[in-house]
C-alpha cells in the first residue's frame, strides 16, 4: 500500500424511512489521518448517515467514493471489505449476549473473507486478551457479553473494532457510557491510529473531546449539513448555534426551589456485591447528586433503591414511610420514579409505540368509567412531546425508530406525569444532544420546584457541580464524602471519588 | 403514483380480509347452500372449540410466551368434566366451576414454573403439556367417558351427560347456537379488555419488553401469570364445549385443537397489517379455517388435500402481510 | 341418550382399582389353567398397541387382561402412540425384557417382523392381531374386514331399497380401513344405483371434524331424501355422523358403521339416533382369544398361523325397547356376541361369569 | 461455606445428567435385563430417528427460529422413499438421493418464507407444515405404502421394499445397529461443526443477535438458509430411518415424531447447565427419552402413565437448569 492517505468521499446522501425523510442529500469528507466530529442536535441523522456509510442501511440516493472511485456499499460486509469499520451507537445491537466477551470481540474475525473454515480457539483468546490490553480494560474473557455493564459492553465494541484491519473507523457516541478516565484512554487508542494514518468520524455530544481531539468539525441539523470546518476556526458556541439553530445560553440552568421535608431517607442498604451499607436523603425539592466512577455502583444502588434488584438488607423510607423494595411496581407505588441506565434494554419498549411508551406508568390516571380513554392518553402524550422536545413523526411512530437521543426522552418523560415524589435519574443525558441535556435540566428543576426529592447519579462530575444542591461521592459501594452546592470542584470529587485522601471521609 | 402506492397499501393492509373474502365469495359461488345463515351458524358452532383455545393461545403470546399446554388442558378438561357427570353424578354447576378451576390450575402451574423458575415458556409448556395429558390418562385410564359407561369392573356408571350440559354445545339461544353467543360475547370482552384496559395494555407492553415493563412499575409476574391463567380458562371452556358438543369425553381429544389454534392465531397475524398477535386477528383466522373446512368439504374436494390448501391460505396471508410490513420498514 | 339401567348391581363412583382381586363378573366365557397346568402360572404378559386411543382398545384391553389373569398370568401393557417406530421400539424393548410371552395389537408386518423373529428366536411366543405378519410359529388373529363391510353394506343396500345417495366417511392409511375400501369400491361397482354424492373424513379429531363436515353436507342437501344413507367404515365417523344428523333432524339419514363400542351400542339403541346398524367382533372377545392362543403356545400345543374372527351384525330391530344394555350384556340378543369359544384348549378350564 | 457453594453449583450443572444417570441406574436395579448389550443397542436404535430429527431442530434453533415442519417432512420422505422403490421399483441410490433432495427443498422454502419475505419462523414453519402434510396425503392419496401394495385401481404394485434399504434401519454393522452407527457419526459431525468451524459459530453469532451477527458481516440470510436446509436433510434421513426400520410407509407419521425431537432438545438445554439449544444436550436428551420408553415398557408402569413420568422429569430437569443458571445471574 501507498502512503498518501485515503480518502473518503460522500455526496448528495438522501435517505427517507417510509416517506418521512431523515437525511436530505448530506456531504461529508473524510482523510486518512484525521479524526473528524460529527455533530448535530438528537435526530440530526448522524447515526442514520454514518450507517449508510457502513452498509447497515442502503441509501435512496447519494455517491460513495473510495480513493476518488465511486464504490458500492450494499452491506456491512461490503464495508468491511472496504476497510471501513463502525462502532454502533446502540451497543445491544451489535454485541451477541449470550457468547463470551472473546468471541463477541473476534466477531468481525469469524465472518471476515477467506478467514478459513476452522476456528482457531487459543489464537482467538490471546488476541481478543491483547486487544483489551490495548485499551487497558479489564474484563473477563469468559463472561458472557449479555452480563456485562453498559461501559464494558461500549469497551468490547471498541476492542473489536482494534482487531481489524481498518482504513476508516466511524465512532458512533462511543464516550456516553464512559467515565472520564475510560474515555481519556479511547482517545489515546484513537490518535494512536491516527497516527497510522486511518480516518476517522468521531459522534459525540460532549463538545470538549470535540476540541481536545478533532482537527475536523461537520455539523448536521434536521438531515442536511449545515458546514464543515477546522476545529481551530470554531468553538462551542458557533457549534451549538449551528446544531441549534438558536444561542445556546446557559447549559445549568439553576430553578430556585424550596427545600423542605424529608422525602426519601436511605438507611443501611445493600445490595448484590456493589451496594455495601449506604445512607442517604434527600428534602423535598431538593437536588441531590451522587457522583462515582463506573463501578463504583451508582447503578445498582438506584435499582435497590427502586426494587429493581432485591437488597439484602437496609431500608427505604418515603416521607418517613417504609417503601417495600420487593419489586419496582411496590417503590412506585411508593412514590418512586427511575429512569434507567440502559435505555434501550430498560427505559422503553423499543417495539411499541411512543404514545404507549409515554403513557404506561400513569395508565391509572388516563381511565373514565374503568376504561382506558383514548383522548386523555393522547393529550397526556401530546404534552409530553412538546415538553421534552421529542422527534417524532407522531404518536403512532414506533421507539425503535427514534434517534438515540428522543428514544432517552421518552424514557424521562413517561415518568412526569405521575405522582411520584421521588425521581431517581441514571445519567439520564448520555447521548442527549445539548440542547436536550438542557431541557432535561429544565423538567428536573421544575420537578424539584414541585416539590419533588431528585437523586441524580452521574459519573460526570461536572453535571452535578452545576445542577446539584449537594453532591454525594460514592466510591466501592459506600458515600464516602458530601458537599454542599458550590463546595466542591471537579478534581476535589474526583479524588474522592478514586478512594484517594486516606479514602473515608 | 401516490394513488397508486394508497392503492398497494390499502390490499397488503386488507389483505388476509380480502383472501377470506375472497374464500367465502368462491364456495357461495360454487354451492348456493354455502352463503345460508344455517350454514354460517354450522360454520361459526364448528369454529367455537377452536376459537377458546386460540383466544388462550393469544394471551399467552401477547406476553411474547407461547402456551402448548392448552391442548392437554382441553383432553383434561373433556375427561373431568364427564367424569363428574358420568361417574359421580354431580350438578351442573360443580361440573362447570370444576372444570374452570382446572383450566386456572394449570395456567398457574404453567406460570410458576415461568414466574418464578424462570423456565423459557415454550419448554415449561410442553412440559406441562406432557404432564397434565398424563394425568388425564392416568385419570380415565385411558378410557372414554360417556353416559352410563362400563367400568373396568364390569358394572355401568350411575349418571350421564346432563342435557342442560349438552345444550352448551347444541343448544340454540333466540336461533343463535349457544356456543356461538359464547364465543362472540367472548371475543367483544377480551377485545374491550385488550383496548380499553389497564391490564390488557400492561399485558401487551409485557409482551413487548418485560424488563421495562417491570421498570415502569408494571407487575410483570402478576401480568404473566394473569395471562397464562386466562389461557388455562378459554382452554378449559373451549374443553367443556367440546364434551357438550359431542357429548362424550373422548381420550386425548384435545391434541389436535392446538395446532389448529396457533394456526388460526398466525392467521391473524396478518388481519390489519398487525404482524403480531391481536384477537381481532384471532377471531377472523378461526373463521378461515371453519369456513374452509365447510366449504371443502360441500365441494367434495378429496379429504386428502384439505391440509394442503389450509397450509397454501396460510402462506398466502403471511406472505401479503409481512411483505407489507418490511416494505413500510425498510 | 338418557335413562339409567339396572346392569349388574354395580354402585359405579370411580373406577374400581385395577389390579389384585379385580377379575371382573362379566357374561363372558373365561379360559382358566385347569388341572396340572401349575407351571403356567404367573406368566409374565406382554402386549404392545399402535394405539390406545378409543372405547375399542379400552375394552379389548380389558379382554386381554380379563383372559390372561384368569390364566394366572400377569399383563403389562404399552401403547406406542400412532408410531410405528416406537412400537418397533416397545417390541424390542419387551423381547429384551425377559416376558414369557408376547401379545401385538395392529401394527404393520414390516416394523413388527424384526422384533418378532428375534423373539421367535428366544423361544418367547407371539400372537399377533391384526398384522399380516408371515412369520412361522407366530400366530396372526384377523377380523374379516372385507367381510365385515361387504355384510354391512348389503344391509344397508337392504334397508334403503337398493338405491339412492349416500356418504361416505372414510380415511386410508390403516390397513383395517383399505381393506373395507375394498368391499365398499366392489359393491359400488355392483350398483350402479346407489350414488355416492359426498366422501370426506380425517384421522386427526375423527369424531369432531366428521360431525362437523356433516353438517356442512346437510346444509349442502337440504332436502329430506337428498340423503338415504351415511357409510361410515369406522365407528368414530359413525358418532359424528350420527350427531350431526341427530341435532339436524334429519332421521331419515341411517347410518352405517364398523366396529362397535359401548357408547356406540347406546347411540344404536336410541330410538332418535339415524345409526341403524353396526357389524364388529366384541373387541374384548378378541383380547380373550387372543391370550388364550398365547397361553396354547406356552403350554406347547401346536397352533394355526392364521385365526379369522367371526364377526357379528348388531341391528336396532335385535335389541330390546325397554331397556338400555351395554356390550356385556349384548350376547343375550344378538348371537355369537361375547360368547366366542375360539382358542379354549382341552387342557383348559372354564369359567363362565 | 465454599465447598457447599461449589458443590451445589456442581450439582446444578451436571444436574440432568445425574437425572438421566439415576433413571439408569434405577431401571437397571429394578429389571436385570435392562443393563445389557443387547438392550442399550435397542435403546440407541429406537431414539435414532428422534435423535435425527432432534439435530434438525437443533440447527433451526441455533438459529434462534423454530422448524415445526420437520415432522412433515419425515412424513413425505417415508411415503416418498417407500413409493419410489414399491410403485416404480428405483435403486436405492435414487431413493437416497430423491430423498434427500426432498428435505433440502423443504428447507429452501421455509427459508424463503422467513429470509426473504421476512415471515416469523414458526409462523412460516407452521404454514409450510401444512402444506407438507397436504403434499404428502395428495402423494399417496392418504394411503399406507407397503410392499406390492393393492393400488386404489385394485391391481397390486410392483416393487417392494429392498433389503438394502431395509438394512439401513435393521441391519448391523460389526455388532452396532445401523442407525446407531449413523446417529454416532452425525451427533460427532455436528458438534465438531458447531465448536469448530466458522459456519458454526457464525450459526449460533446469528441465533444469539441476528442484527449484531448482520453488522459484523455475516451473510445471516445464508447462514439461516443453511440452518433450515440442513433442518430439512437431517429430517428427511429421520424419515429414511422411519421407513427403512418399519419397513413401510405409514401416512403421517412424523407428526409425533416433531414434538418428540422437541422434547428432546428442550431436556438438552439443561444439559451442562447450557440454557440454551446445544448438540450435546439433543443428544442426552433423545437418550433420555429412549431410555425411558424401554424402561417403562419392561416395569409394570401402566402404558397410560408414560406421558406423565416423560413431563415430570422433563420439568425436573428443567427446574433444576434454570434454578441454577438464575441463581447465578442474580
Ligand atoms: N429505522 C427507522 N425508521 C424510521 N425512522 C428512523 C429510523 N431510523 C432513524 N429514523 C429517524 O431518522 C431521524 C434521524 O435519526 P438518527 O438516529 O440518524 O439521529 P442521530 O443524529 O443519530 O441522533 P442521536 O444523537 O439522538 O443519536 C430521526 O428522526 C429518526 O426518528
Ligand atoms: N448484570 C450484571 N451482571 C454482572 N455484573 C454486573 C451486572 N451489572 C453490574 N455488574 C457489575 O457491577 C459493576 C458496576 O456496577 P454499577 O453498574 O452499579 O456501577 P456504576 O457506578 O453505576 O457504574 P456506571 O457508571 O457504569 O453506571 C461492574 O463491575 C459490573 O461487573
Ligand atoms: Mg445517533
Ligand atoms: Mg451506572
Amino acid at each position: 500500500m501507498d502512503n498518501r492517505p485515503s480518502r473518503l468521499r460522500l455526496s448528495g446522501i438522501a435517505k427517507s424511512f417510509s416517506g418521512v425523510p431523515a437525511l436530505h442529500g448530506v456531504d461529508l469528507e473524510l482523510a486518512g489521518g484525521e479524526i473528524h466530529a460529527l455533530l448535530g442536535a438528537n435526530g440530526a441523522g448522524k447515526s442514520t448517515l454514518i450507517k449508510i456509510l457502513s452498509g447497515a442501511y442502503a441509501s435512496d440516493r447519494g455517491v460513495i467514493e473510495l480513493d476518488g472511485a465511486a464504490v458500492r456499499i450494499d452491506s456491512p460486509k461490503a464495508a468491511k471489505e472496504l476497510g471501513i469499520h463502525c462502532v454502533y451507537q446502540e451497543v445491544d445491537t451489535a454485541l451477541v449476549p449470550g457468547l463470551s466477551v472473546a468471541e463477541n470481540i473476534m466477531l468481525d474475525r469469524h465472518s471476515a473473507a477467506g478467514a478459513g473454515f476452522w476456528v482457531d480457539w487459543k489464537s482467538l483468546h490471546l488476541e481478543a486478551a491483547e486487544t483489551l490490553r490495548r485499551l487497558g480494560a479489564d474484563i473477563p474473557l469468559h463472561k458472557r457479553a449479555g452480563e456485562l455493564t453498559l461501559a464494558e459492553k461500549q469497551l468490547v465494541l471498541i476492542a473489536r473494532l482494534l482487531t481489524e484491519q481498518a482504513r476508516f473507523v466511524v465512532l458512533d457516541e462511543p464516550t456516553a457510557p464512559l467515565s472520564l478516565e475510560e474515555a481519556e484512554r479511547l482517545f489515546r487508542v484513537m490518535e494512536a491510529l491516527r497516527a497510522e494514518g486511518i480516518g476517522i468520524v468521531f459522534i459525540t455530544h460532549r463538545l470538549p473531546e470535540v476540541f481536545r481531539l478533532c482537527s475536523r468539525v461537520t455539523v448536521m441539523r434536521d438531515g442536511r449539513r449545515i458546514w464543515t470546518k477546522p476545529a481551530a476556526e470554531t468553538n462551542a458556541d458557533d457549534v451549538a448555534l449551528a446544531m441549534l439553530g438558536r444561542r445556546f445560553e446557559d447549559e445549568y440552568p439553576k430553578l430556585d426551589a424550596d427545600i423542605g421535608e424529608m422525602l426519601l431517607e436511605v438507611s443501611g442498604l445493600r445490595s448484590g456485591s456493589r451496594v455495601k451499607g449506604v445512607d442517604l436523603n434527600v428534602r423535598s425539592g431538593e437536588i441531590t447528586a451522587v457522583v462515582g466512577l463506573v463501578g463504583a455502583g451508582k447503578t445498582e444502588l438506584s435499582r435497590a433503591i427502586f426494587g429493581a434488584d432485591a437488597s439484602s438488607g437496609g431500608e427505604v423510607r418515603v416521607a418517613g414511610k417504609p417503601v417495600r423494595t420487593a419489586q419496582p411496581a411496590d417503590a412506585v407505588r411508593g412514590g418512586i420514579a427511575l429512569v434507567p441506565e440502559e435505555r434501550r434494554r430498560q427505559g422503553i419498549i423499543a417495539s411499541d409505540t411512543v404514545l404507549r411508551n409515554l403513557t404506561l406508568p400513569t395508565l391509572g390516571k388516563l381511565l373514565r368509567g374503568g376504561l382506558l380513554s383514548r383522548r386523555r392518553e393522547q393529550r397526556s402524550a401530546d404534552g409530553l412531546i412538546a415538553r421534552l422536545g421529542i422527534k417524532t413523526s407522531g404518536y403512532g411512530q414506533s421507539v425503535s425508530t427514534l434517534s438515540g437521543g428522543n428514544q432517552q426522552k421518552v424514557s424521562i418523560g413517561k415518568w412526569i406525569p405521575t405522582d411520584a415524589s421521588v425521581y431517581l435519574f441514571d445519567e439520564p443525558t448520555k447521548g442527549v444532544d445539548i440542547g436536550a441535556k438542557r431541557d432535561i435540566f429544565q423538567v428536573i428543576g421544575t420537578l424539584a420546584q414541585q416539590g419533588k426529592a431528585v437523586l441524580y447519579l452521574t459519573c460526570e462530575f461536572q453535571e452535578a457541580i452545576g445542577i446539584a444542591d449537594r453532591i454525594l461521592v460514592m466510591y466501592d459501594g459506600a458515600i464516602v464524602r458530601e458537599f454542599g452546592r458550590g463546595e466542591a470542584s471537579q478534581e476535589e470529587l474526583l479524588i474522592h471519588a478514586s478512594g484517594g485522601r486516606g479514602g473515608t471521609s | 403514483m401516490r394513488a397508486n402506492a394508497k392503492l398497494t397499501d390499502f390490499i397488503f393492509k386488507y389483505g388476509s380480509l380480502i383472501v377470506i373474502g375472497l374464500v367465502i365469495l368462491f364456495f357461495s359461488l360454487w354451492d348456493e347452500h354455502f352463503f345460508t345463515y344455517d350454514n354460517l351458524a354450522s360454520i361459526l358452532r364448528s369454529i367455537s372449540i377452536t376459537a377458546f383455545v386460540a383466544i388462550g393461545v393469544t394471551f399467552s403470546l401477547s406476553v411474547d410466551g407461547f402456551d402448548l399446554s392448552v391442548g392437554s388442558t382441553v383432553s383434561m378438561v373433556i375427561a373431568f368434566s364427564t367424569a363428574l357427570m358420568v361417574w359421580y353424578e354431580m350438578p351442573l354447576a360443580v361440573v362447570i366451576i370444576g372444570s374452570l378451576a382446572i383450566g386456572a390450575a394449570v395456567g398457574l402451574v404453567n406460570s410458576l414454573l415461568i414466574v418464578l423458575i424462570r423456565i423459557p415458556d415454550l419448554l415449561a409448556t410442553l412440559a406441562i403439556m406432557y404432564v397434565v395429558s398424563g394425568l388425564q390418562q392416568i385419570f380415565t385410564k385411558g378410557n372414554s367417558i360417556y353416559s352410563n359407561m362400563i367400568m373396568p369392573d364390569g358394572s355401568s356408571a350411575p349418571g350421564t351427560i346432563s342435557p342442560a350440559f349438552l345444550w352448551l354445545g347444541q343448544g340454540e339461544l333466540l336461533g343463535v347456537p349457544v356456543p356461538v353467543a359464547l364465543m362472540i360475547v367472548a371475543f367483544v370482552l377480551v377485545f374491550v379488555f385488550f383496548t380499553y384496559t389497564r391490564m390488557g395494555r400492561q399485558m401487551e407492553m409485557t409482551g413487548g419488553n418485560e424488563e421495562a415493563a417491570r421498570l415502569s412499575g408494571v407487575r410483570v409476574r402478576r401480568i404473566r401469570t394473569t395471562a397464562y391463567v386466562l389461557s388455562g380458562l378459554f382452554a378449559a371452556v373451549g374443553g367443556l364445549l367440546f364434551a357438550a358438543r359431542t357429548g362424550s369425553g373422548q381420550s386425548g381429544a384435545g391434541a389436535p385443537i392446538l395446532m389448529e389454534a396457533v394456526a388460526a392465531v398466525f392467521v391473524g397475524y396478518s388481519v390489519l397489517g398487525a404482524g403480531r398477535p391481536n384477537i381481532i386477528g384471532t377471531f377472523f383466522g378461526a373463521v378461515l379455517i371453519g369456513v374452509l373446512l365447510n366449504g371443502l368439504t360441500m365441494m367434495n374436494v378429496p379429504y386428502y388435500s384439505n391440509d394442503f390448501i389450509k397450509g397454501g391460505v396460510l402462506v398466502l396471508a403471511l406472505a401479503i402481510t409481512f411483505i407489507h410490513l418490511n416494505r413500510r420498514k425498510a | 341418550a338418557c335413562g339409567s339401567k339396572g346392569g349388574n348391581g354395580g354402585n359405579g363412583g370411580a373406577p374400581a382399582n385395577e389390579g389384585e382381586g379385580a377379575v371382573k363378573p362379566s357374561n363372558a366365557i373365561l379360559a382358566t389353567l385347569g388341572e396340572g397346568n401349575d407351571d403356567l402360572k404367573g406368566k409374565k404378559i406382554a402386549l404392545i398397541m399402535q394405539f390406545n386411543e378409543g372405547a375399542f382398545s379400552a375394552q379389548y384391553v380389558a379382554g386381554v387382561k380379563e383372559q390372561v389373569e384368569s390364566l394366572g398370568g400377569t399383563l403389562q401393557v404399552q401403547a406406542a402412540g400412532n408410531n410405528l417406530a416406537n412400537m418397533s421400539s416397545q417390541l424390542d424393548a419387551a423381547v429384551n425384557g425377559g416376558f414369557d410371552g408376547i401379545l401385538t395389537d395392529h401394527g404393520t408386518a414390516e416394523a413388527l417382523e424384526a422384533g418378532v423373529k428375534k423373539a421367535v428366536d428366544k423361544g418367547i411366543p407371539v400372537v399377533a392381531f391384526d398384522a399380516n405378519l408371515t412369520v412361522p410359529g407366530v400366530t396372526v388373529l384377523q377380523q374379516s374386514d372385507e367381510e365385515m363391510a361387504k355384510q354391512l353394506l348389503e344391509k344397508m343396500k337392504e334397508d334403503i331399497g337398493g338405491k339412492g345417495n349416500i356418504v361416505k366417511v372414510w380415511v386410508a392409511g390403516f390397513a383395517p380401513m383399505e381393506r373395507r375400501q375394498i368391499s365398499y369400491k366392489a359393491f359400488m361397482d355392483a350398483n350402479p344405483d346407489i350414488k355416492e354424492i359426498a366422501h370426506f373424513g380425517t384421522a386427526d379429531k375423527p369424531a369432531l371434524d366428521t360431525q362437523n363436515q356433516m353438517e356442512a353436507i346437510l346444509k349442502q342437501y337440504p332436502n329430506k331424501g337428498d340423503i338415504s344413507a351415511v357409510w361410515a367404515s369406522w365407528d368414530e365417523f359413525a358418532k359424528g355422523a350420527t350427531r350431526a344428523i341427530q341435532q339436524a333432524g334429519r332421521n331419515e339419514i341411517k347410518v352405517y358403521g364398523i366396529d362397535m363400542s359401548d357408547e356406540d351400542l347406546q347411540l344404536i339403541q336410541d330410538e332418535n339416533s339415524p345409526w341403524v346398524a353396526s357389524i364388529a367382533v366384541d373387541p374384548k372377545d378378541i383380547g380373550r382369544v387372543q391370550a388364550r392362543y398365547l397361553y396354547q403356545k406356552l403350554h406347547g400345543d401346536p397352533t394355526d398361523d392364521k385365526v379369522v374372527l367371526q364377526a357379528v351384525m348388531v341391528t336396532r330391530d335385535a335389541l330390546p325397547k325397554d331397556k338400555k344394555i351395554n356390550t356385556t350384556e349384548l350376547g343375550e340378543y344378538v348371537e355369537g356376541w361375547g360368547k366366542s369359544e375360539q382358542g379354549i384348549a382341552e387342557w383348559m378350564g372354564r369359567s363362565d361369569k
